[in-house]
């Protein structure tokens, strides 16, 4: 039978193959090696590769993002990790204006291989500070490669890809996702970067989603397919470079569209897809595209108003029964009040 | 070195173990799992919040972190509604908009705190702007941890400071760890009092379990800051009980020397005072069990008035995004 | 005869009638009271309000905008200037995770009152990292508002607006504004923080553009109109909260619909916009909608690339009539190559 | 103190020259407006640059700012490369897309330069830890100016090298102005070594108009970081002559203090070198004029190249935004 492994496990298993193949591979961030290992994305790296090449660091996310850049320039390959995305937001300015200029502006002389893993969440009391989804800001810049696996197979694949790459590459986990397991080949294997991945297929609705709202669309479009809607689930594993050919196909085929995405609606990369689809998909809609994502404010940290923040398969369904001129079935877009819905599952012991 | 005053002794003993109690209720109920928010005891190190709060007044000002629960009720936080805010009700401090990590209360003056390591440092000094723009001789605290000092931001503010001579005084509470990473890995040198002398500013290091030695060098430094004398720095050194993040012991996990700990546990900022208060004759056996009394009784009180109180209702959530 | 001013001139005046209206009023910033006043936008400030008021700092940028916020909480109504948006990525932490949390974290009881001046340019060799227009960073977060003047009045009236805001406020100049002159009435008026602004009306082609892109937009509308092609040009002075009637008026009323903006293309604010008007204006559209807005590469210093880098008046020309189904003609869409066009007037003598 | 080989000073003197003169020649050449992009000249500032330079080897490496034409050269770079650069031609070393402040040449080890202050500083410590890792005797060079250290970033990079122990050395330029702004409107003391201090590695300030202080300086520095004793802090105090971006004169802004101004530039670095060269007789005065000759023809040399390149065509726009 096949080997599983958890999402969390495929990290950790994806990085220690890289520092196995590659000593120029090198790990380090706020509590890499520490007792909890990032959730356990790092679990073994030190007792393995030990603490030169799989260090703890001090609380200098700027600074550390600098570090990495220069290693990389002078030929070493680092992974860093910033644990939750809102960390990251202090070093943008070695992100944005350093790492994603480097190779244009030395007229391709240098590339800067560098891989930064970190993680975005949603629930448990998390709040304003430590639950946004902040990757529009980095689709955005030219120069960065945004990538962010749902599964335990396209963790590895994925983070492989990112390492081997000679170019920073924000790689964006979700929190809610640590915990799956999958199907996870032994050795070396590569998930390219770049295409849109078809989790599913069906002819009525097309569902695009990005990170842990995968997870939802697929529920709903299970709740769906018992109403006799199919719906088609894709993937956008990458964010930068953006490759919109399978969504333009799918959408073609369909005629309706629905984006899911993790972050604010305004102004997110949700705008990004419904434009592209707008633009070259011009009047082949048969129905208004619509958007599922969070609404214009901060993180509660209650779950009386996280509740009613956070978006879910129930949404997605009321979305696209409308679309289809069905009426709409309080059972199926309610969601049920019997379970806490701020864990990613009812064993979740919080905090994050 | 001036003496303390008998009921500033008083106070202080009397917060430090309203601390311990309202902690160790927070301990005693968070696995019923009703308070859903990352919660950072303070245990251990009751004696640095308790030392801050007697040496200010009402209308100074206090920047803190998301491990405030001290110096919130150091300064004259009530129980009640911090513990409704925990478990995410309206009558919380913010409506249940913060939880335990980004806990404010204006009202007593704790303008802010803070998720983000070092977050509030610069906000501080930009208060303590405030107070010299307008005349006032307020003085503000930044309170944060050993690790904060590694942000580039305590740099930054610690240099405006005292290039703008402002009425700022830096508490560094140095319990050694950032969650499980031992200040060895962090830093070159464990004395941060030494580098921060090079901000020419007044720095000193002062025991953080003793209150009498915090509240002391905070009570000079904040006359100094009144006086218009500019900023102060002091490193209080103590030590969390505690798991970083939650109620629970964690020596199990093996990442900090135990007989380090047990030593520093020894040294309880409670027991200490429990045995001089008693010495000196400044309180009664009877008194301070009466305290303790008080205090555990405020705490499940506090616990029993979020419980009852209402969750706040779904068409609140986009309520205050927006100042008016 | 009105006075006219011009649009640097107008940010001095509007924040020394605030410091003169209320002295909780103060302005900061690297260069504030130097001799070149943030490009003559803090001149006199110094000399009349003293340097306790008005004050140069130390270089950091992360630092100085807590400070601000700080300030802002402890009563005062900080006005501060990052002279480049580049180096307001070094304040992100301060920014996002801070100053736009605080008004909903307290529960509504705080608000933030400042205004952080940011400027944001083109051309003359600034290249990657002194050229950046990343206005879409701060229109994704909530409690953020983001302001884009245009013209010398806006700019006064606008500012007033924002200084007397409780609300962290992102003020976006435009370098190539600066020298721009108009009426600006005498005194404290206000223009409100919200609506988008209609610069010219005409029935075939709507043209909703941000920032200097209005001036380029005019250029193309007066172009058009030389062939008969009417255009309604909008422009977007407020990113967030961000208001879409009018555009929505305004492109079901043409069908037709160009976005123009200072920024990449990919991920930007165009796409917001785009994305509103596929999804409340679905099948209303004549033809495709199209932006026309930075290509997805850093920006080249030299300017026989950055010539081709910068969309100008000709681009959306040229889309237009693409758009009207009219042939294409050069004449229109070409660009002299006579004169520079890496500065924003042939007086220009740079560096900015 | 080991003395300075005669070779050396001779060495360190032509690139202060060379520097001189290319600047100089940029200065000539700028109001023709065909080299659009800011222009930040090192004119009397050479000898900090001249120092570095000749204390290093071909494959050390140094990371720079927006000022760092003076260390281009005196790494050994190629003034044609770099005025091509200038003037946006394709035989630039970034083919025209670099620019002055983004300066970088890897064939030299000077591996980048960056328009944000303060912004290649931690880079300089990634690369010393790179070399660490591979286990090379190379030193890295961390080079910028007084202001880059009110930036938070400085102090987490100091704090990193020095926990690390990496072989860095911290040359800061202190010119006491950051654009108009002088150092007392910034720090509370113009004294930025005693600062560096509290970072547990070595620290001391030069004359940054004394070459042959700057070298001795920097050999000592880059020999401890070979041997593995970590990194070192070196202030240089010079002064800049000409405006902060430009080639102007620009002391009718009444900025700066011009008597100042004016005993900074008696004290060149360059005229003090040739009184020690002709009275020590390590060289003639037909050789020192030979040099000023070469180095000027050297000058013109590179504008002409550079004027005679192709531009880069517009089909080359978007190559290069990614590595292969
Ligand atoms: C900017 C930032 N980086 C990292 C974290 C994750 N984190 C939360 S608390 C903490 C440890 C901070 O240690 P210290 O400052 O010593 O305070 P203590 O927890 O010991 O009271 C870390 C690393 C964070 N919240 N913010
Ligand atoms: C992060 C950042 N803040 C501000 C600026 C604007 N700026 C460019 S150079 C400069 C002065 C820097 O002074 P210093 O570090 O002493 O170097 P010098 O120019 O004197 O060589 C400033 C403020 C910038 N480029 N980057
Ligand atoms: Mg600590
Ligand atoms: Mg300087």
């Amino acid at each position: 039978m096949e080997r599983e492994l958890a999402y969390h496990q495929a990290l950790s298993e994806a990085v220690s193959l890289m520092m196995e193949a590659d000593e120029r591979v090198f790990i380090f961030g706020e509590g890499v090696p520490d007792p909890k290992a990032i959730f356990g994305s790092t679990a073994g790296l030190k007792e393995r590769f030990g603490d030169e090449r799989v260090f703890d660091t001090p609380l200098s996310e700027n600074g550390l993002t600098g570090i990495a850049i220069g290693a990389a320039l002078a030929g070493m390959r680092p992974v860093m990790t910033h644990q939750r995305i809102d960390f990251a937001l202090l070093a943008m300015d070695q992100i944005v204006n350093h790492a994603a200029k480097r190779c244009y502006t030395s007229g391709g002389k240098q590339g800067v291989p560098m891989t930064i893993r970190t993680i975005i969440g949603r629930g448990w009391g998390q709040g304003s500070q430590h639950s946004q989804s902040l990757q529009n800001f980095f689709a955005h810049i030219p120069g960065l490669k945004v990538v962010m696996p749902v599964t335990p197979y396209d963790a590895k694949g994925l983070l492989i890809s990112s390492i081997e790459d000679n170019n920073p590459v924000m790689f964006i986990e979700h929190r809610w996702l640590y915990n799956l397991t999958g199907h996870v080949p032994e050795g070396i294997y590569r998930v390219p970067i770049g295409p849109t991945k078809v989790f599913r297929e069906g002819k009525d609705v097309t569902i695009v989603a990005i990170s842990y709202m995968v997870v939802e669309a697929l529920r709903a479009a299970e709740m769906l397919a018992e109403t006799g809607v199919e719906a088609d689930v894709l993937a956008v594993q990458t964010l930068r470079p953006f490759d919109d050919s399978m969504i333009l196909e799918s959408a073609s085929k369909t005629g309706r569209l629905i984006v899911a995405d993790t972050a604010w609606e305004t102004a997110g990369f949700s705008a990004e897809i419904v434009a592209r689809v707008a633009e070259k998909l011009h009047g082949s809609l048969r129905s208004a595209p619509k958007r599922v994502a969070l609404p214009d404010c901060p993180t509660p940290t209650t779950p009386a108003l996280a509740n009613h923040y956070y978006p879910r398969a129930g949404h997605i369904v009321a979305v696209a029964r409308e679309m289809m001129g069905l009426p709409h079935e309080a059972t199926l877009s309610e969601w049920p009040t019997t379970v806490p819905l701020d864990v990613p599952d009812k064993n979740f012991p919080g905090p994050f | 070195m001036k003496s303390i005053p008998t009921e500033t002794m008083r106070l202080m003993y009397e917060r430090m173990v309203l601390i311990r109690e309202v902690e160790e209720a927070i301990a005693r109920h968070y696995d019923e799992q009703e308070m859903r928010c990352p919660m950072h005891l303070s245990i251990g190190q009751e004696a640095v919040s308790a030392g801050i709060g007697a040496a200010l007044r009402p209308d100074d000002y206090i920047f803190g972190t998301y491990r405030s629960h001290g110096i919130y009720l150091a300064k004259g936080g009530d129980p009640k509604t911090m513990l409704a805010e925990f478990y995410g009700k309206s009558t919380g401090g913010a409506g249940g908009r913060a939880g335990s990590m980004q806990l404010t209360a204006p009202e007593i003056g704790f303008l802010c705190a803070s998720a983000l390591v070092g977050g509030t440092i610069p906000m501080a000094v930009g208060a303590a702007l405030a107070s010299k723009l307008q005349r006032e001789d307020r003085a503000t605290i930044a309170f944060f941890g050993d690790a904060a000092t590694e942000e580039g931001v305590w740099h930054e503010a610690m240099n405006f400071a005292a290039l703008k001579k402002l009425p700022v005084v830096f508490v560094c509470e140095n319990n050694f760890f950032a969650v499980y990473t031992h200040i060895a890995e962090r830093q070159p040198s464990d004395k941060i009092y030494e580098r921060a002398r090079g901000y020419s500013m007044p720095s000193l290091e002062v025991d953080g379990n003793k209150v009498a030695e915090v509240f002391t060098a905070v009570r000079d430094a904040v006359e100094l800051a009144r006086e218009g004398g500019g900023p102060s720095f002091i490193e209080a050194r103590t030590y969390r009980w505690r798991e970083h993040c939650g109620p629970a012991w964690d020596d199990h996990l093996d990442y900090r020397n135990i007989d380090e700990a047990k030593a520093w546990m020894a040294r309880c900022p409670i027991k200490q005072l429990d045995k001089q208060l008693l010495e000196d004759r400044l309180m009664t056996e009877s008194e301070l069990k009466g305290l303790h009394q008080a205090a555990k009784s405020a705490a499940e009180e506090a616990v029993a008035f979020a419980k009852g109180s209402p969750f706040p209702q779904p068409n609140e959530l986009m309520h205050g995004v927006y100042a008016p």
